[in-house]
């Protein structure tokens, strides 16, 4: 087995766990936890393509290890903004649910009218 | 040998993953999550790409891991009621069935990639010269791909807009966070002496090496926002109003720097974000350069959250 | 040389590993505090480990980046957990 | 000579890596938190240290050399500073769950 | 085959594509340095000067007659980035110009600049946000960079989130959270295809990637997950989690942004995969399960708009139902000889669709934000009257209906018109009931809204503010530039396809259109048409009509149980693996 499939199959993994997570975590929390594990799957198995493509006396190939640098900072971002949001949610209800409570349900039926 | 620890290192990695999606309580995935960061800054030497190491050891598990932790000691008591809103065992099902679907196709995937593998090495290694810069990283995010740069550079600042939008209408303009009380004399706030003069220059290194060896300003710049998080952590300073011009200068210069070195290049090398001959490599310094405080900058305040105490009139 | 390197690093990493079992089972917020420290100060070395190893010199550089981040994300993450329990507290009090 | 440096370093390494078992074994074994935190002090401080001083032996930069060196002393630091900070914790409230 | 010829060299005017990015983000950075009163001034020349440059990239693709190409730092692809305007990205770039213009000066009234005074968070915010995502959109249209266009994305969800919360309040909050991360899982999916696409074929550039491309493995799962994880952003049926309630609570100015741009940007990328990417990787199968999801959105968010008592709601649900639309075009556009995607009439309707909901689409939520701002509330019920207090305003929302509906010689008239000639050419006759019956829908509750505000009443309606009069013709005049579109379109176009409006057969269809919304509009909203009693409407109602209402209700039922997050989350997935399968066997048949 190689290092590439090794870490590409264990990336493929990862991407798994990470949607699972994603899906069936109801903490805002552990969804913005599953999205970072999704997201470093996603890094890795880039990593394991730039690793594949060593050559030209490269431990790997460099384009891609440079775009995943600008993924990681990206993904931070995406990390700070999301925690802020959920904060400043959690300091304007209390709660930190997700769920379609829908105030857009006001739904009068006409037979109640 | 090898072999063995890779795979070792792997299913560790895994196993982390899976300890951070699954566990009850919420302490403890965030607990997972940054064990599993730390980890996959070694599974990153191994697939040798030492400048994602770096970033990954920087950003991925050092500022993430803080970010969160922070989050789940404040959030702590809303777990509990969330715990009710677990789906029922066929969303769960069918949620593990799709997810392990996206695995397999991945897999067949990993599995079908062309050999020989393409890659960009030879591209790459034909054109450093150019760019006067010894590392290829350095020359794929400062000069082939610089735009992707100062796009990143924009991220930043964009998300920081965003939480700064969060503030409570009477707190714009205030300082981000809440006031830290601390024992001037205590333990955080010696470490917070002790700890920064080293941070810089470690920070500064790990800076100035990007060029030529693996490092950069991203790296450097997460030190250095540790390092100002630390002293406002044990209170010997206080964030600044988001309102104060040099804060916000400072938050922009990089990027605007970035935008006027790219602008000179349509002059002297007939292209934006080109360099003329010979003058590429101090010319990317420069632009790292401009670009390091603004990122401790953005990354200090990206973690300090939206601003919460009104300015004092 | 760099085979006993290597398992040495292997050896450390499954060490703390087991650390890490302590907080699975349940575990004190002091307790995973420790378990994350020794997790950080094995990983850093065998990063170092695996940098000798490899004779990848730029791992040292990592490694230095892990310790000064491991070390401030250990004063967040006690005073996280401070906090955390200061909330527990009320909350008990409360009720 | 250079066989013995060897030696020496395989050693230490060698040795630092015991701490670390001693350090889980400790974690997992001990019954306070106390003395869970003194096994945990062992692998930081001794530990990490043989690690470190066997590296040292077959470092070629004394630029390498101070980095090694300043690494341990992050780790002690931090680890002193967070050790102590549980301690005070543990005193004085329950952090048990 | 490829359309987008692999060009390496920069292009005369190639230089504007970088401005028409650069210049809005560095109008929000300066805008962040001189903050309070400067933001509003800086985004409004921001928004002239950009619009100039949209022209003049329209003026350098027409003076070529080829696609403008920009080599960044003379860079040229696989190892640097090029920027591209072809016929596509010059349509947008254009359009949301003038859409973005529309709104900075329809906003100006709602976020004030207030010299002197401390800086204000939400005007601060808003005009910066508003370039923030004007420079993203244009980064998306015109980034020939698969990972750039990742970045764009990205940025673009980064300026939008926020203006779903601009007032900060919970449900808005809780709205924004779930489109954040709604939106990154799907741009996460997005990344993963082209990390997949680059292990293949070891370039991320457009063009030579359209050139290299093979049906395999790799690129079913690539084009399966990216069109998944944008779907995702553009909130398609079922994946509109986040859509409704962002827009119950955003500014009207927010809301028209969102609605009528940001969506736009993941369904360009749609577009530019599955027509110049992979246009050979594509099977009618998933392009018709690309139209049936649109079908079935314009046939749910038509439904669930009539039943909203509130406008602003109700405006919301349509664009759910506009998004539909969009994706019409794709099983109309497939080529069933070459088997490929073709670009033509199918994809200018599709294209013409876009640029018309967009203006159209703005306009109508100016409206309805003019109207709650004059009456203080949004509901439906109680408007009679409006149309005398503010007939402008009324004027903007029909017409900007009627552009919709595409039954005047309006934009989506004549994209109705492309899209049906391509469904008659390749025998999908299916298709043509969509176009015809979604029109239908439309008709029901633009019709619903104008029965309401055009009725009578004895006093004059309170109103509680006085709108800017601005406000008012900006809105105005984005509803009647998309009334002209058809016009503007007249010149690359056949003009065959535009008949004279009055001929017997198409004002037929356009009566019947409108009739069968009225009947639609009577059925189904909770207070019908017709009998303006307050009570006594549903013992009114017979069987039948209790029949119907029941359906309502089943949607409404059906639309929240598809919201949640555990059923949408796990749509978007299944999507993908079915798109994945659809790629894989759907070639035979």
């Amino acid at each position: 087995m190689t290092l590439f499939t090794l870490f590409g199959l264990c990336a493929a993994l990862l991407v798994g766990l990470g949607l699972f997570g994603l899906m069936v975590n109801p903490h805002p929390l552990r969804k913005i936890l599953a999205f970072n594990v999704l997201g470093t799957g996603v890094f890795l198995l880039f990593g394991a393509i730039a690793q594949r493509g060593a050559a030209a006396g490269m431990g790997g190939d460099p384009v891609p290890q440079a775009l995943l640098i600008t993924g990681i900072v990206v993904a931070f971002s995406a990390t700070a903004l999301a925690v802020a949001l959920l904060q400043r949610l959690f300091d304007v209800t209390g709660t930190a649910t997700l769920a379609n409570d829908a105030p857009a349900q006001v739904s009068v039926n006409p037979g109640e009218e | 040998m090898t072999d063995v620890f890779n795979i070792g290192l792997a299913l560790l990695l895994l196993g982390l993953a899976a300890w951070t999606i699954v566990t009850r309580e919420l302490f403890v995935a965030v607990v997972g999550f940054i064990a599993y960061g730390l980890l996959s800054t070694l599974v990153w030497v191994q697939l040798h790409g030492i400048d994602v190491a770096l970033t990954e050891a920087a950003i991925g598990g050092g500022l993430t891991g803080v970010l969160l932790i922070g989050a789940a000691g404040r959030l702590r008591n809303s777990a509990v009621a969330l715990n009710l809103e677990v789906p029922s065992m066929q969303v769960r099902w069918l949620a593990g069935v799709v997810s392990a679907a996206v695995s397999i196709a991945l897999g067949v995937c990993v599995l079908a990639l062309p050999d020989p593998a393409p890659t960009l090495a030879h591209e790459v290694a034909a054109n450093i010269a150019d760019t006067g810069v010894g590392n290829p990283i350095t020359a794929v995010l400062l000069a082939f791909r610089s735009m992707d740069t100062l796009l990143e550079a924009i991220v930043l600042l964009f998300a920081l807009l965003g939480v700064w939008s969060l503030a409570p209408d009477q707190s714009w303009g205030g300082r981000p966070g809440l006031r830290q009380q601390v024992d001037p004399n205590g333990i955080l706030a010696y470490a917070a002496r002790v700890l920064p003069p080293l941070g810089i220059i470690v920070g500064t290194y790990i800076f100035w090496v990007g060029a030529d060896h693996p490092g950069g300003k991203f790296q450097g710049a997460t030190i250095l926002a540790a390092m100002w998080l630390l002293v406002m952590m044990a209170g010997l300073a206080d964030a600044p109003p988001i309102s104060r011009t040099w804060l916000r200068l400072g938050l922009v210069a990089g990027p605007l720097v970035f935008i006027a070195i790219g602008l000179l290049g349509l002059y002297t090398a007939g292209d934006f974000l080109g360099y003329p001959p010979g003058f590429a490599k101090p010319l990317i310094v420069a632009i790292e350069l401009a670009l390091l405080p603004s990122l401790t900058l953005v990354l200090g305040l990206l973690l300090l959250g939206a601003p919460q105490r009104g300015t004092p009139p | 040389m760099a085979e006993f390197l290597l398992m040495a690093a292997g050896f450390v990493l499954a060490m703390v590993a087991l650390g890490l079992v302590r907080i699975l089972r349940g575990a004190s917020a002091a307790d995973s505090m420790m378990a994350v420290q020794l997790f950080g100060t094995g990983g850093i070395a065998a990063l170092l480990l695996l940098g000798a190893a490899t004779g990848e010199a730029a791992v040292i550089d990592v490694a230095l980046t892990l310790a000064l981040l491991a070390a401030f994300a250990s004063f967040a993450f006690v005073k996280a957990a401070g906090d955390a329990a200061g909330q527990d507290a009320k909350v008990k009090s409360d009720t | 000579m250079s066989t013995l440096i060897d030696v020496l370093a395989l050693a230490a390494i060698a040795a630092g890596s015991f701490f670390f078992l001693a350090g889980t074994v400790g974690l997992l074994r001990f019954p306070d938190t106390l003395t869970r935190l003194h096994a945990l002090t062992k692998a930081d401080n001794l530990g990490l240290g043989l690690i470190v001083f066997g590296l040292l032996l077959q470092v070629d930069s004394v630029l390498a050399g101070l980095k090694l060196l300043c690494i341990w002393l992050l780790v002690l630091l931090s680890g002193a500073c967070v050790s102590q900070l549980i301690a005070l914790n543990t005193r004085r409230g329950d952090v048990r769950r | 085959m490829s359309p987008v010829a692999v060009q390496s060299v920069t292009t005369p005017g190639g230089l504007l594509l970088v401005l028409s990015v650069l210049l809005p983000f560095a109008g929000v950075l300066i805008g962040l340095v001189l903050g309070a009163s400067s933001a509003r001034r800086i985004a409004l020349v921001t928004l002239v000067v950009g619009l100039g440059i949209a022209i003049g990239i329209a003026a350098a693709w027409l003076q070529s007659g080829a696609t403008v190409v920009y080599l960044l730092g003379g860079w040229a692809p696989p190892l640097g980035i090029a920027l591209r305007a072809d016929d596509l990205s010059v349509v947008m770039l254009m359009a949301v110009a003038v859409v973005i213009v529309g709104i900075g000066i329809y906003a100006r009234a709602d976020f004030p600049a207030s010299p002197g005074a401390p800086e204000a968070r939400a005007p601060f915010t808003f005009w910066l946000l508003l370039l923030a995502v004007w420079g993203s959109l244009n980064l998306v249209f015109v980034s020939g960079d698969l990972f750039t266009l990742y970045v764009a994305l990205e940025l673009l969800t980064f300026a939008a989130v926020p203006l779903v919360c601009l007032d900060g309040r919970g449900e808005t909050l809780r709205a924004a959270l779930r489109y954040l991360l709604f939106a990154l899982c799907g741009s996460l999916l997005y990344l993963l295809g082209a990390v997949l696409i680059y292990g293949a074929y070891g370039t991320l550039d457009i063009a030579q990637l359209a050139a290299a491309v093979q049906p395999g493995p790799v690129t079913w799962t690539v084009l399966a997950l990216m069109t998944g994880g944008l779907l995702a952003k553009t909130a398609l049926f079922p994946l509109h989690i986040w859509l409704p309630p962002a827009h119950a609570g955003a500014p009207a100015a927010a809301s028209a942004i969102l609605s009528a741009l940001v969506i736009k940007g993941s369904w360009f990328l749609v577009v530019r995969l599955w027509f110049d990417v992979m246009p050979g990787v594509v099977t009618l199968p998933a392009a018709q399960l690309l139209g049936g999801l649109g079908a079935t959105a314009i046939v749910v968010g038509s439904i669930v708009a009539l039943r909203q008592v509130r406008l602003k709601l109700l405006v919301a649900y349509s664009t759910m139902a506009q998004i539909g639309y969009l994706f019409l075009m794709f099983p109309l556009a497939f080529d069933a000889g070459s088997n490929t995607l073709a670009h033509g009439s199918a994809l200018h309707g599709g294209l013409l669709q876009a640029v018309s909901h967009a203006t159209a689409k703005a306009s109508m939520f100016m409206a309805a934000g003019l109207i709650y701002a004059a009456l203080g509330h949004d509901r439906i019920a109680d408007m009679a009257g409006v149309a005398r207090a503010l007939p402008i305003t009324v004027l903007a929302f029909g017409l900007s209906g009627i552009a919709l509906m595409g039954v005047l010689p309006s934009g989506a008239y004549l994209a109705k018109k492309l899209l049906l000639e391509a469904a008659d050419g390749s025998g999908q006759w299916w298709w043509t009931i969509v176009l015809q019956g979604g029109a239908a829908f439309t008709a029901a509750y633009v019709v619903l809204v104008l029965v309401s505000v055009l009725r009578r009443r004895p006093a004059p309606v309170p109103v509680v503010k006085q709108v800017s009069r601005l406000s008012e013709y900006a809105a105005l005049a984005l509803a009647v530039s998309s009334l002209l579109l058809a016009l503007a379109a007249l010149g690359p176009l056949p003009s065959t396809l535009l008949s004279n409006p009055l001929v017997p057969g198409e004002l037929l269809t356009t009566v019947l259109v409108i009739l069968g919304g009225a009947l639609l509009a009577q059925g189904l909203a909770q207070r019908p048409l017709l009998g303006s009693g307050q009570s006594a409407t549903s013992s009114a109602g017979g069987p039948l009509r209790r029949a119907v209402l029941s359906v309502g209700v089943a949607f409404e039922q059906m639309d929240d149980f598809v919201r949640r997050w555990s059923v949408a989350s796990l749509s978007l997935l299944t999507l993908a693996l079915l798109f994945g399968g659809l790629l894989k066997f759907g070639a035979t048949t």
